[in-house]
C-alpha cells in the first residue's frame, strides 16, 4: 500500500524548502509545505480505507538496514489500529497547524527554514508511528527530538532559545539512553526487535514477580518515555521549549511528539503487562507528574508556560492510564488532548499574535471584545480540558479516572484533585486574558482567517471529539477497557472540574484581590511553586555544575594535563634530567677520564675473574 | 745471587717509579724514568733478554728519553703549580682505585702463576741479536714492515704538527 | 718452522690493498713538494684513485681467501667486509674533506697520506689473525688518527681533541697490551686460533680467572676504541674538537675496525669463556646505550650530539655482540656498515654547514635549512631517520637485526631496554629535523655557499647506500651472514 | 597487480610532485589521488565475492634472511579502510587547496606519501611489512603537523612521533620474538601455525606478546590513558593532517587489534578483555567529559575521538559478531564523520583564523550553508539514527550488552554526553549574535567547499541508511576472525548476560 | 757471605717479575692520575709500557720462547712513534695555550 509515501512526501517537501527555499516565494513554500502534509493526510485516509478493518497489522518491508550476525533490522513499516489512530491525529492535526503557521509565521525571517523543519518533523513523527520495529521507531524518536531541537532554537539569535533547544535535546538523550538500553535487552531476550515477534514472544512469558529482565526492559523503556513525554524527572525541558514559535509548541510540544512516549508504552503493552512493577512505576510517575505540573501551572504568568505545564500534567494523566492498564484510555486521551491542547496553544498564539508578542498574562485582559473568535475557540478548549461533559476531555479523562479507581482508589482521588486544579488554571488563563480591563498598551487585533480557520476546526473536534470510539477501535491491539460505569465517581470528577472553574471565576473575575492575599499568606509555598519547585536549579546544582566543573578542573586539568600528560612530560623531563647528570660525567678533565677507565677496568677484571658467568 | 740482583734492581725500579710519580718537576720525573728503564735493562739481562736489554738502554733510555728531556727543556716546563685539583674523579677515586687495582692483579698472579718455575740467570739463551733478527725477518716480517709505516706516520705527524706553514 | 724471508706471491696478493695504500701514501708525500703551486686537486684525485684501487684489490683478494704471512693475517669474508667498509669510509672522508681543507687553508698531501695510512692500519686490524699484528694495526690506525684529530694545529679545539685522544688512547692501549702479554704468557700463543684451541682443551687450559682477567684487560682496550661504557668518556670531547670530516672518519672507520677486532678476538679466541664475558658486555651495552642516548638529549652542539649518538649506536652493536652468536655477529656487521654511511652523511652535512672555522655548530643554527636548501635538508633527514631507525632506511634494518639476534639468544630484557633506548634516541634526532623544517630561518642559514661537489657526492652516495640498505638489506646481510664462521 | 598499483601510485605521485615544478603540485597530487581512488573502487567487486579470504594476493620474498615476504592482500576487514583512505586523500588535498601557502609542493607530496603508508598498513599480510608501513606513515604525519601546524606544532609533532614510536618498537620486539619461534613473519603462515599447534605459545608468552602488540595499537587508537598525544596533535595539525590523522591513522590501531591481537593471541585477548573494556569505557566517558569543557574546537573534536574510539575497542573486545561488526563499521563511520567535522572546523579556521570557540558565535546567520553542513556532521557524530555513526554505536553497544549489560549501560552514557558537548559547541559557535570580527570574515561555503563536503554528507547518509552493503564483507571476515579466537582458548570469559540469565528464556545464537 | 737474619733464596720465581711488572704498571697508572704536567703524564704511560715489556719478557722466559722479546721490541718501536707524535701534539698545545697543566686543557666538556 505504499506506506513509505506517508512520511516521505513531507521529507521531500522539507528538502525542497531547505535547499531551494531561499529563492522561493512564500506562496510556493506554503504550497510545498502544506501540500505535502495534506497529501500525507489524504494518503493515510486512502491507505486506511484500502486496508479495511485492520484486525491484523499490515507490514511492509523495504530494505535491510542493519545486518550483523543474528541481528537483522530492516526498514519496515507496519500499520495496525494503534498506528492508524496516531497517523490520523498526526497528519490531521499536523495539517491544521501547518495552515495556521502559514499565517502565524508570515512576518518571520527564515520562513522557508521553519517549514522545512516542520515538514522534517512530520517525516520523523510518521516514521515513528509507522515503524515496525523498535529501531525504526527509534529513528523517528530521535528525529523528532532533532526537529524539536531545531524548532525550539528557531530564534537562535536569542540565547535562551538556543539553551532551551539544547536542553530539550540533551534531556531527551537521557531518555534515549534508557530506550536504547531497553532495545539491547529486548534483542538479547527475544533475538529480534520486530514488534510482531517481540510481542508474540512476550505473550508467552510468565508475569514477573520481582525485577526480572522484562521489568528491567519496561523500566528502561519508561525512562525513554519520560524523556520524550516530559514526565518526572525529565519534564524540565518542556516548559523551556516554549521558546519556539507557537505553532511548534502546538504541534510538537502538545499534540504529537510528546505523546510519542505514550504511544511507545502502548506499543509495548504486551511487555508491560508482564511486568506489574513497571506498570506501577508508570502509574506513579504519571500521577506525580500530573499533580506536580498542575501545582506549578497554578502560579505561572506566561500564557504558554501555563499551557506547557498543563501539557505535562495531561501527559501524566496518560501515563496514569497506561500504568493502570487502560492503554486505550491513554491513547484516547492522546487524541482528545491533541485536539484541545493544540487548540489552546494555537489560541494562545492567536492572542500573542494579537498582542504582538506579549506572553505575560498580567499584561493582558479584556480581549473578549477585540478577539471574539479566539475567545470562543479558547473557551471550547477550556471546557474540554476541564472535563465538562459532554465535551471531549470529559470522555477520555473519565475513562482514565475510572480505570485508576479500579486499580487503586487513592489514584482516582489524586486524579480528581488534579482535574480540579487543571480546570482552575486553564480558566484562570481564560479569565486573565479575556476578562477584566486591558492591562497592556497594545492595540489588539483579531488574527487572519488562515489562522482562525484551523482553530474553528479544532474547536469542533474538542467539543465533539469525545464521541469518537477510540477505545473500542483499539481493542484488538490494546485489549478492552474494564470499567464499571460508576455514576458517583463520574459525577465527583465533573464536580471537581466545575469547582475549579468556579474558584477561578471567583478569584480572577469577581474578586481579583484574593489571589494576591493568598499568595502573601502562603509566602514560602507560593515562592516555591512560582519558581517551579526549583527543580531546574536543583538539577543545575547537583548534576550539571558538578559535571562541568569536575570535567574542567579534575578530569581535564588534573587527570589529563596533570597526571597523564604530567607523567609523559615527566618521563621526558626525567630523561633530560638523567641526561643532565650523565653529561656531567664528561668533566672535560683528562685525568678524570683516566679514572673512569681505571674504574671500569677494575670492575671488568673483578667481574670476569671472580664473578664467573651468569650461566 | 740472582735473587739479590732481582731484589736490588726491582727495589731500584720501584723507588725510581715512585719518584717519577711524586716529583713535581718533569725533569726529575724524566730522570727517574730513565732510572726505571736502566733497572729494567738489568732485569732483562737476568731473564736472558740480552738484545732487549741493550735496546732498552740505547733506544729507550737513550733516544726516546732524550726526546722527552729535550721537549721539557724546549718548553721550559717548570714545576707543577700547586693548585686545587679540578679532576674530581681522579682526586676522590684515585687512591682506592689504584690500591684495588694492584691488589687484584697481584692476587691473580700470586694465586694463579706457578711458584716453582724459578728464574735462573743464563738458562735462557735465545735472547741474543741473532735470534731476534732471525725471528724478525722470518715469522715477524709483516709486523716489522708495518712498523715502518708507523714510523712514517710519526714523521709525518711531527712534520704536520710542528712545521711553520702548511 | 720453514720460513722464508721473501713473502710468497699469494701473501702479497692478499696484502695488496695495504700495499697499494702505503705506496700511494708515500707517493703523495713525495708528490707534495712537486705539485704545482696552489693546485691541490691532483693529490685529492690521486688519493681517490688509490682508495678505489685498494677497494678493488680487497674485493679481488677475496677471490683467493686464506691466511697470509705465516698466519699473521687471514683474508676471509669478515676481513674483506670490513676492509671494503673502511676503505669506503676513507673514500667518503676524502671526498668530504677536500673543500673543508681548502676553506681552512690547510690542504696538503699529508692529510690524505694520513687518512690512507690510517686505513692501512684498519685494514691490518680487521684481517689480523694474531694479537701482535692486531696491536700494530691498531697503533698505525690510532696514531694517524691522533694526528688527524689535531690537524689544524692552530685551532685550540683541535689541539685539545688530539691531546685527549692521544693520552687516553695510549693509556687504554697500555691496558690492551698488558692483557696481550698475559694471554701470551698463559697460553704461549698470540695466534687467535691457537689461543682458542688452548682455551678449549681442558688439559691445556690455564687458570680461568687469570685468562678472564687478561680478556678483561683486552676488553678495556677494545671498549675504549669503540667507545663502550664506561670507557666512552673521551669520545664526545674528541669528536667535538676534531675537524668535522675527521670526526666523521673516526666515528665510522676506526670504530668499525675496533668492533671488527673486538668481534674477532672475542668470538674466536675467547669464545670458550663466553659465559664469563657475556654479562660484562651485557652491562656495558646497556650503559653505553643509556649514556649515549640520555646525555645526547641535552646537547646543543651538533658535533657533540652526534658524538653521543655514536656512543649510543655502539651500544646497539654491543647488544648484538652480547648475543655472541653468528647471527649476532652478522647483525653487528650490518649495523656497522649502515651506521658508517648514515653517520658520515650526517657529518658531511655538518662539515658543509659549519663553514670556515666551524662557526655554525649549534643545532639551532640549522633553523630553516629545509627552506634554504631543501635538497641538503632532505638528505640530512634521510640520515637522521636512519639514525632513528625508521623503516626503509639502513638504520632500521640494522636495529632490527640487532634486536632479532638478541632475542634469538634469549636476551629479552636487553632487547626491551634497547628498544626503549631507541625511542629515547629518536627525540634528539627529531629535534634536528624539527629545527631544520619547523623553525624560521636564522642568520646562520643566510649566504650558504652552494653545495661543493665533494660533499654532494658524499651525501648522495651515503644516502643511496642508506636507502638501498633499507630496502634490500640482503645485499649486505647475506654476505655478512656467510662471513661469520670464524671457527675453522 | 591492481592492489600494487593502488599502493604504489601514491608513492610515484609523491616522487613526481617533489620533482615537478611547484605550480603543478596541487593539481598533480589531486589527479594522482583521484586516480588512486578510482582504482581502489575496482577492488570492491572481487572482495565482495569472497570477503573472508584474501583477494589480490601478492606474495613474493622481499628479504631472504630473515625471510620477509612482500605479502599483500585485501579482505572484508581491510577493504573499506583502504577505500576510506583513498576517498579521504583527495578530500584532504582539496581542503588544503588554498589554506596551504608555504612549501606547497612538500605538503601535497607528503599527503601522497602518507596515503602510501596507510594503504600499506591495511593491506600488509606480513608482520614485518606491516611494521614498515606503520612506521613509514609516521614520518609524513610528523612533518605535516610540525611544519604546517599551529603555534605549539613542534611540541605536538614530537609528542606524536615519540608516543607512537615507543609503542611500535615494543611491537617490533614481539614480532621478532614470534619470528624466532615460528620462523616466519608471514601473517597467514603464522596464523596457520598457531591454529594447527605447530607454533604453541605458553600463556605467559602469549600474554607478553599480546601486551606488546596491544600497547602499540592502544597508543595509536588511542585508548585511555594513552591518549594525551591526540589533543595536541589534532589541536596543532593543519586541516588535512587532522583529517588523515583522525580518520585513517587512528584506525591503524584498531585495525591492528582486530587483525593481529585477536586471532594471534586469542586466549590472552579473552583473558585481558576485562580491563581493556574497562579502559575503553572509561575512555568513552572521560573523553566526552573532557571534550565538553574544551575551549578549542579541534581539541574538542579530538577528545570526542577518544570517546568514539572507545566504542570501537569496546566492540572489539566483546568477542561477538555484532560487537565486532559494529567496531569495524564504527571505524569507518568515525573516519567519515570526524573527518567532516575537522574539515568544517578547517573551513571556519580559514575564515576567522581561530580555533577558539569563544571567538565565534552567530555564524549561522552569516553562513547558513556552512552551519547546515556542520549540523549534519555533528548529528552524525552524536549518533543520530539514519546517519552513519548510529549504526556502529548501536551494534557495538548491542554486542557489548550481550556480553555484559553493565558495559552497555556505562558506554551508553557516552552517547548522552556526546550530544552535550557537540550541541554546546554548536550553540556557542553558530547561534547568538555575531561579533564584528565574525561578521567581516564569514562568507558562506564556496563551490570548492561544497564539492568536498557533499561526498562526505552523502556517505554519512548512505552508511547510515543502508549499512547492509558495507557490513556484509566486514561480517564475513569478522566471523572468520571470531572463529579463530575460539580455537585453542583455554578459558572463556563469562559471556552470559547476567541480567538475562535470570529470566531463563535466552535462547539465541550469538 | 754473612748469614742474613732471614733466608734469601738463591733464585726468585717468575711470578715475582710479574708482580714487579704489576707494581710498575700501577705506578704508571698512578702517575697518570695524579700528575698534572702533561709531559709527566705522558711519561707515566711510558712507565706502563715498560711494565708491560717486563711482563712480556718474563713470560717469554717462562715459556722458553723468543716471541715475547719480539713483542717487547715492537712495543718499543710503537712507544718511540708515540713519543714523537705525542710530544708534537704537546708542543702544539703549549703553543696555543702556553700551559702544560693538564687540567687547563678542558674547554670541551659535558
Amino acid at each position: 500500500m505504499q506506506l513509505w509515501l506517508i512520511p516521505t512526501i513531507p521529507l521531500v517537501g522539507a528538502m525542497i524548502n531547505l535547499i531551494f527555499g531561499k529563492r522561493l516565494s512564500k506562496t510556493v513554500i506554503n504550497a510545498v509545505a502544506i501540500g505535502s502534509v495534506l497529501f500525507s493526510f489524504l494518503w493515510v485516509l486512502k491507505t486506511l480505507s484500502g486496508l479495511g478493518s485492520l484486525e491484523e497489522a499490515h507490514v511492509e518491508r523495504y530494505f535491510s538496514w542493519i545486518q550483523s550476525g543474528t541481528l537483522n533490522v530492516g526498514w519496515d513499516f507496519a500499520v495496525d489500529r494503534l498506528t492508524a489512530v496516531m497517523l490520523l491525529v498526526v497528519t490531521g492535526v499536523g495539517t491544521l497547524i501547518h495552515i495556521y503557521a502559514a499565517g502565524y509565521m508570515a512576518h518571520e525571517s527564515g520562513y522557508y527554514r521553519f517549514f522545512s523543519y516542520l515538514n522534517l518533523f512530520m517525516f520523523f513523527m510518521l516514521t515513528l508511528v509507522l515503524g515496525a520495529n523498535y529501531l525504526v521507531l527509534f529513528v523517528g524518536w530521535e528525529g523528532v527530538g532533532l526537529c524539536s531541537y531545531l524548532l525550539i532554537g528557531f530564534y537562535f539569535l536569542k540565547k535562551s532559545a538556543g539553551d532551551a533547544g539544547k536542553k530539550a535535546f540533551i534531556v531527551n538523550r537521557v531518555g534515549d539512553f534508557g530506550f536504547s538500553l531497553a532495545m539491547f535487552l529486548i534483542f538479547g531476550l527475544f533475538g529480534s526487535l520486530d514488534f510482531g515477534t517481540v510481542m508474540e514472544k512476550a505473550k508467552g512469558l510468565p508475569v514477573e514477580a520481582g525485577i526480572g529482565a522484562v521489568t528491567l526492559i519496561c523500566l528502561l523503556l519508561l525512562l525513554g518515555a519520560t524523556g520524550k513525554s516530559a514526565q518526572v524527572p525529565l519534564y524540565v525541558w518542556l516548559p523551556d521549549a516554549m521558546e519556539g514559535p507557537t505553532p511548534v509548541s502546538a504541534l510538537i510540544h502538545a499534540a504529537t511528539m510528546v505523546t510519542a512516549g505514550v504511544y511507545m508504552v502502548a506499543r509495548s503493552s504486551s511487555l508491560f503487562l508482564k511486568a506489574p512493577l513497571a506498570m506501577d512505576a508508570v502509574a506513579i510517575i504519571g500521577l506525580v507528574t500530573a499533580v506536580l505540573a498542575a501545582i506549578i501551572g497554578l502560579a505561572q504568568n506566561d500564557i504558554k508556560k501555563v499551557f506547557a505545564y498543563s501539557t505535562v500534567s495531561q501527559l501524566g494523566y496518560m501515563f496514569l492510564a497506561l500504568g493502570v492498564g487502560a492503554f486505550s484510555a491513554g491513547i484516547f486521551h492522546v487524541v482528545t488532548h491533541a485536539f484541545f491542547k493544540a487548540l489552546l496553544f494555537l489560541g494562545a498564539g492567536s492572542v500573542i499574535h494579537a498582542l504582538e508578542g506579549e506572553q505575560d498574562m498580567r499584561h493582558m485582559g479584556g480581549l473578549m471584545k477585540k478577539t471574539p473568535v479566539t475567545f470562543a475557540v479558547l473557551l471550547c478548549a477550556a471546557v474540554a480540558i476541564a472535563g465538562v461533559p459532554p465535551f471531549s476531555g470529559f470522555h477520555s479523562k473519565d475513562a482514565i479516572l475510572l480505570a485508576a479507581y479500579a486499580r487503586a482508589p487513592w489514584m482516582y482521588w489524586v486524579g480528581v484533585v488534579t482535574a480540579g486544579m487543571t480546570a482552575f488554571y486553564v480558566f484562570r488563563a481564560i479569565f486573565m486574558t479575556f476578562f477584566g480591563k486591558p492591562r497592556g498598551h497594545h492595540h489588539p487585533h483579531e488574527s487572519p482567517w488562515i489562522m482562525l480557520g484551523p482553530l474553528v476546526v479544532l474547536a469542533a473536534l474538542s467539543l465533539g471529539g469525545g464521541y469518537i470510539p477510540v477505545p473500542e477501535y483499539l481493542e484488538p491491539v490494546l485489549g478492552p477497557l474494564h470499567e464499571g460505569h460508576d455514576t458517583m465517581l463520574v459525577a465527583t470528577s465533573v464536580i471537581a472540574g466545575l469547582v475549579g472553574i468556579g474558584l477561578s471565576f471567583l478569584f480572577y473575575v469577581m474578586a481579583p484581590r484574593i489571589p494576591e492575599s493568598i499568595g502573601r499568606a502562603m509566602g514560602g509555598v507560593y515562592t516555591l511553586v512560582y519558581n517551579k519547585f526549583f527543580v531546574d536549579e536543583f538539577y543545575d546544582a547537583t548534576i550539571i555544575d558538578p559535571i562541568k566543573d569536575g570535567s574542567t578542573s579534575v578530569l581535564w586539568h588534573v587527570v589529563d594535563q596533570g597526571m597523564i600528560d604530567g607523567t609523559v612530560n615527566g618521563v621526558g623531563h626525567r630523561a633530560r634530567g638523567i641526561g643532565g647528570v650523565l653529561k656531567r660525567l664528561q668533566s672535560g678533565y683528562i685525568r678524570s677520564y683516566a679514572a673512569w677507565v681505571v674504574l671500569g677496568a677494575l670492575v671488568v677484571i673483578a667481574a670476569i675473574s671472580f664473578a664467573g658467568g651468569l650461566h | 745471587m740472582d735473587a739479590i740482583l732481582f731484589l736490588l734492581f726491582a727495589t731500584l725500579a720501584v723507588i725510581a717509579a715512585i719518584n717519577l710519580v711524586v716529583q713535581t718537576h718533569p725533569i726529575s720525573s724524566a730522570l727517574s724514568l730513565i732510572g726505571v728503564m736502566a733497572s729494567l735493562a738489568v732485569l732483562y739481562l737476568l731473564l736472558g733478554a740480552e738484545f732487549l736489554a741493550a735496546v732498552q738502554l740505547v733506544v729507550y733510555a737513550g733516544a726516546i728519553m732524550v726526546l722527552f728531556v729535550f721537549v721539557i727543556m724546549l718548553l721550559n716546563a717548570g714545576a707543577e703549580k700547586r693548585q686545587h685539583s679540578r679532576s674530581m674523579m681522579a682526586t676522590v677515586l684515585g687512591v682506592p682505585l689504584l690500591a684495588g687495582f694492584l691488589a687484584l692483579i697481584a692476587y691473580l698472579i700470586r694465586t694463579n702463576m706457578p711458584k716453582t718455575s724459578q728464574v735462573v740467570f743464563g738458562s735462557f739463551k735465545q735472547g741474543g741479536p741473532q735470534d731476534i733478527g732471525r725471528a724478525l725477518f722470518t715469522s715477524y716480517v709483516l709486523p716489522f714492515e708495518v712498523t715502518s709505516v708507523l714510523i712514517l706516520i710519526a714523521i709525518i705527524g711531527a712534520v704536520v704538527l710542528a712545521r711553520k706553514e702548511i | 718452522m720453514p720460513v722464508n724471508f721473501m713473502p710468497s706471491g699469494t701473501d702479497l696478493f692478499r696484502f695488496m690493498p695495504e700495499i697499494i695504500l702505503t705506496l700511494a701514501g708515500t707517493l703523495v708525500m713525495v708528490l707534495e713538494p712537486l705539485r704545482p703551486r696552489g693546485n691541490r686537486g691532483l693529490i685529492y684525485a690521486f688519493s681517490l684513485v688509490a682508495l678505489f684501487a685498494a677497494m678493488a684489490a680487497s674485493v679481488l683478494s677475496f677471490s683467493d681467501p686464506g691466511a697470509a704471512f705465516q698466519k699473521m693475517l687471514i683474508i676471509d669474508g669478515f676481513a674483506t667486509f670490513f676492509r671494503v667498509l673502511v676503505i669506503a669510509v676513507g673514500i667518503l672522508t676524502v671526498l668530504s674533506s677536500h673543500q673543508y681543507l681548502g676553506q681552512e687553508k690547510a690542504e696538503s698531501g699529508e692529510y690524505y697520506a694520513l687518512v690512507m695510512f690510517s686505513i692501512v692500519g684498519q685494514c691490518v686490524m680487521v684481517s689480523a689473525n694474531e694479537l701482535i699484528m692486531l696491536f700494530i694495526g691498531l697503533e698505525v690506525s690510532s696514531i694517524a688518527t691522533y694526528i688527524l684529530a689535531g690537524y689544524l694545529r692552530d685551532d685550540k679545539r683541535n689541539n685539545e681533541s688530539a691531546l685527549k685522544y692521544f693520552l687516553l688512547g695510549s693509556f687504554a692501549t697500555a691496558f690492551l697490551l698488558y692483557g696481550i702479554s698475559w694471554i701470551y704468557g698463559l697460553t704461549g700463543y698470540t695466534n687467535l686460533d691457537e689461543i682458542r684451541r688452548v682455551l678449549s682443551t681442558p688439559e691445556l687450559r690455564p687458570s680461568v680467572a687469570m685468562t678472564g682477567a687478561a680478556a678483561a684487560l683486552m676488553f678495556v682496550g677494545f671498549a675504549f676504541k669503540i667507545s663502550a661504557a664506561p670507557f666512552q668518556v673521551w669520545a664526545p670531547d674528541v669528536y667535538q674538537g676534531a675537524p668535522a670530516p675527521v670526526s666523521a672518519f673516526m666515528s665510522a672507520g676506526p670504530k668499525a675496525a675496533g668492533f671488527a677486532i673486538f668481534l674477532r678476538v672475542f668470538m674466536t679466541a675467547f669464545q670458550p669463556i663466553a659465559d664469563r664475558w657475556e654479562p660484562i658486555v651485557w652491562i656495558s651495552a646497556l650503559l653505553t646505550m643509556v649514556i649515549g642516548n640520555f646525555a645526547a638529549l641535552q646537547q646543543t652542539n651538533i658535533k657533540r650530539l652526534l658524538a653521543y649518538s655514536s656512543i649510543a649506536h655502539a651500544g646497539y652493536v654491543l647488544v648484538a655482540v652480547t648475543s655472541h652468536s653468528e647471527v649476532g655477529t652478522s647483525a653487528a656487521m650490518f649495523y656497522l656498515a649502515s651506521y658508517a654511511f648514515m653517520n658520515i652523511g650526517a657529518f658531511a652535512v655538518v662539515t658543509y654547514f659549519s663553514r670556515k672555522g666551524e662557526k655554525y655548530l649549534a643545532v639551532e643554527d640549522l633553523a630553516g635549512l629545509g627552506q634554504r636548501q631543501p635538497g641538503t635538508a632532505l638528505l640530512f633527514t634521510v640520515f637522521l631517520l636512519s639514525l632513528i631507525g625508521v623503516p626503509l632506511t639502513g638504520g632500521f634494518f640494522a636495529k632490527f637485526y640487532v634486536f632479532k639476534a638478541a632475542l634469538d639468544s634469549n636476551l629479552i630484557w636487553l632487547s626491551v631496554l634497547a628498544l626503549l633506548n631507541s625511542a629515547v634516541g629518536a627525540y634528539y634526532y627529531l629535534r634536528i629535523i624539527v629545527v631544520m623544517y619547523m623553525h624560521e630561518p636564522g642568520a646562520a642559514c643566510d649566504n650558504l655557499p652552494p653545495l661543493p661537489a665533494g660533499i654532494r657526492a658524499t651525501l648522495w652516495s651515503a644516502a643511496v647506500v642508506t636507502v638501498l640498505l633499507g630496502i634490500f638489506p640482503s645485499l649486505v646481510l647475506d654476505f655478512a651472514g656467510r662471513s661469520v664462521g670464524f671457527v675453522r | 597487480m591492481m592492489l600494487n598499483l593502488v599502493l604504489f601510485l601514491p608513492l610515484l605521485g609523491f616522487l613526481a610532485v617533489l620533482l615537478l615544478p611547484k605550480e603543478t603540485a596541487r593539481l598533480g597530487s589531486l589527479l594522482v589521488s583521484l586516480a588512486v581512488f578510482v582504482l581502489s573502487l575496482g577492488l570492491i567487486g572481487p572482495v565482495l565475492d569472497s570477503p573472508a579470504a584474501y583477494s589480490f594476493v601478492t606474495d613474493n620474498i622481499w628479504i631472504s634472511s630473515p625471510q620477509i615476504h612482500y605479502h599483500l592482500g585485501i579482505d572484508g576487514l581491510s577493504l573499506w579502510l583502504v577505500i576510506l583512505s583513498t576517498f579521504l586523500t583527495p578530500i584532504c588535498i582539496l581542503a588544503s587547496w588554498n589554506s596551504i601557502q608555504k612549501r606547497v609542493k612538500e605538503f601535497f607530496a607528503l599527503l601522497l606519501l602518507l596515503e602510501f603508508g596507510v594503504i600499506g598498513v591495511f593491506i600488509s599480510l606480513d608482520l614485518f611489512l606491516f611494521y614498515v608501513f606503520f612506521e613509514v606513515s609516521l614520518v609524513p604525519m610528523f612533518l605535516l603537523i610540525g611544519v604546517w601546524g599551529h603555534d605549539k606544532r613542534i611540541y605536538a609533532a614530537v609528542k606524536f612521533f615519540l608516543y607512537t614510536l615507543t609503542g611500535s618498537l615494543l611491537m617490533l620486539g614481539a614480532m621478532i620474538f614470534l619470528y624466532n619461534r615460528g620462523g616466519t613473519f608471514d601473517y597467514v603462515m603464522l596464523l596457520e601455525m598457531l591454529r594447527n599447534g605447530k607454533l604453541a605459545l605458553s600463556s605467559t608468552e602469549q600474554f607478553w606478546l599480546f601486551m606488546a602488540f596491544f600497547l602499540a595499537f592502544a597508543i595509536k587508537v588511542p585508548l585511555f590513558p594513552l591518549h594525551t598525544w591526540l589533543p595536541d596533535a589534532h589541536g596543532e595539525a593543519p586541516t588535512a593532517g587532522s583529517i588523515m590523522l583522525a580518520s585513517v591513522m587512528l584506525k591503524m590501531g584498531t585495525y591492528g587489534l582486530v587483525r593481529f591481537n585477536l586471532p594471534m593471541f586469542p586466549s590472552a585477548s579473552r583473558a585481558n578483555a576485562g580491563w581493556i573494556v574497562a579502559l575503553a569505557i572509561i575512555g568513552i566517558i572521560y573523553g566526552a567529559l573532557v571534550a565538553m569543557v574544551q575551549p578549542n574546537m579541534k581539541r574538542l573534536v579530538a577528545y570526542s575521538s577518544v570517546s568514539h574510539l572507545g566504542f570501537v575497542v569496546l566492540g572489539i573486545f566483546s568477542f561477538n559478531q555484532i560487537g565486532l561488526d559494529g567496531a569495524v563499521y564504527q571505524m569507518l563511520n568515525h573516519g567519515i564523520s570526524t573527518g567532516a567535522l575537522f574539515l568544517i572546523v578547517g573551513f571556519l579556521y580559514e575564515r576567522r583564523h581561530s580555533l577558539e570557540i569563544k571567538d565565534y558565535g552567530g555564524v549561522a546567520t552569516l553562513a547558513p550553508q556552512l552551519a547546515t553542513v556542520f549540523m549534519v556532521a555533528m548529528l552524525a557524530s552524536v549518533g543520530l539514527p539514519t546517519l552513519n555513526n548510529f549504526v556502529g554505536e548501536f551494534l557495538v553497544l548491542q554486542g557489548a550488552a550481550l556480553v555484559d549489560f553493565k558495559w552497555a549501560v556505562f558506554a551508553a552514557v557516552g552517547v548522552i554526553l556526546s550530544a552535550v558537548y557537540m550541541l554546546w559547541m554548536y550553540q556557542r559557535t553558530f547561534f547568538g549574535d555575531a561579533s564584528d570580527e565574525v561578521k567581516h570574515h564569514m562568507p558562506d561555503l564556496t563551490a570548492r567547499e561544497w564539492a568536498i563536503s557533499i561526498p562526505l554528507l552523502v556517505m554519512m547518509i548512505w552508511m547510515g541508511m543502508g549499512s547492509g552493503g558495507f557490513l556484509a564483507p566486514i561480517g564475513a571476515s569478522n566471523s572468520a576472525t571470531l572463529l579463530q579466537t575460539k580455537r585453542n582458548v583455554d578459558f572463556q570469559v563469562k559471556t552470559t548476560p547476567s541480567v538475562l540469565a535470570q529470566s531463563g528464556e535466552i535462547k539465541h545464537a550469538r | 757471605m754473612p748469614e742474613l737474619p732471614f733466608p734469601i733464596p738463591a733464585t726468585v720465581p717468575v711470578s715475582w717479575y710479574l708482580i714487579l711488572s704489576a707494581i710498575l704498571f700501577t705506578l704508571g697508572v698512578t702517575g697518570f692520575l695524579i700528575r698534572r704536567n702533561i709531559i709527566t703524564v705522558f711519561m707515566s704511560i711510558e712507565l706502563m709500557l715498560n711494565a708491560v715489556n717486563l711482563s712480556f719478557v718474563a713470560f717469554s722466559y717462562q715459556l722458553k720462547q723468543i716471541d715475547g722479546h719480539i713483542y717487547s721490541f715492537f712495543v718499543m718501536v710503537v712507544a718511540a712513534a708515540e713519543a714523537a707524535v705525542g710530544l708534537a701534539i704537546i708542543l702544539t698545545v703549549f703553543k696555543n695555550r702556553s700551559t702544560l697543566q693538564i687540567d687547563d686543557v678542558s674547554s670541551m666538556k659535558n
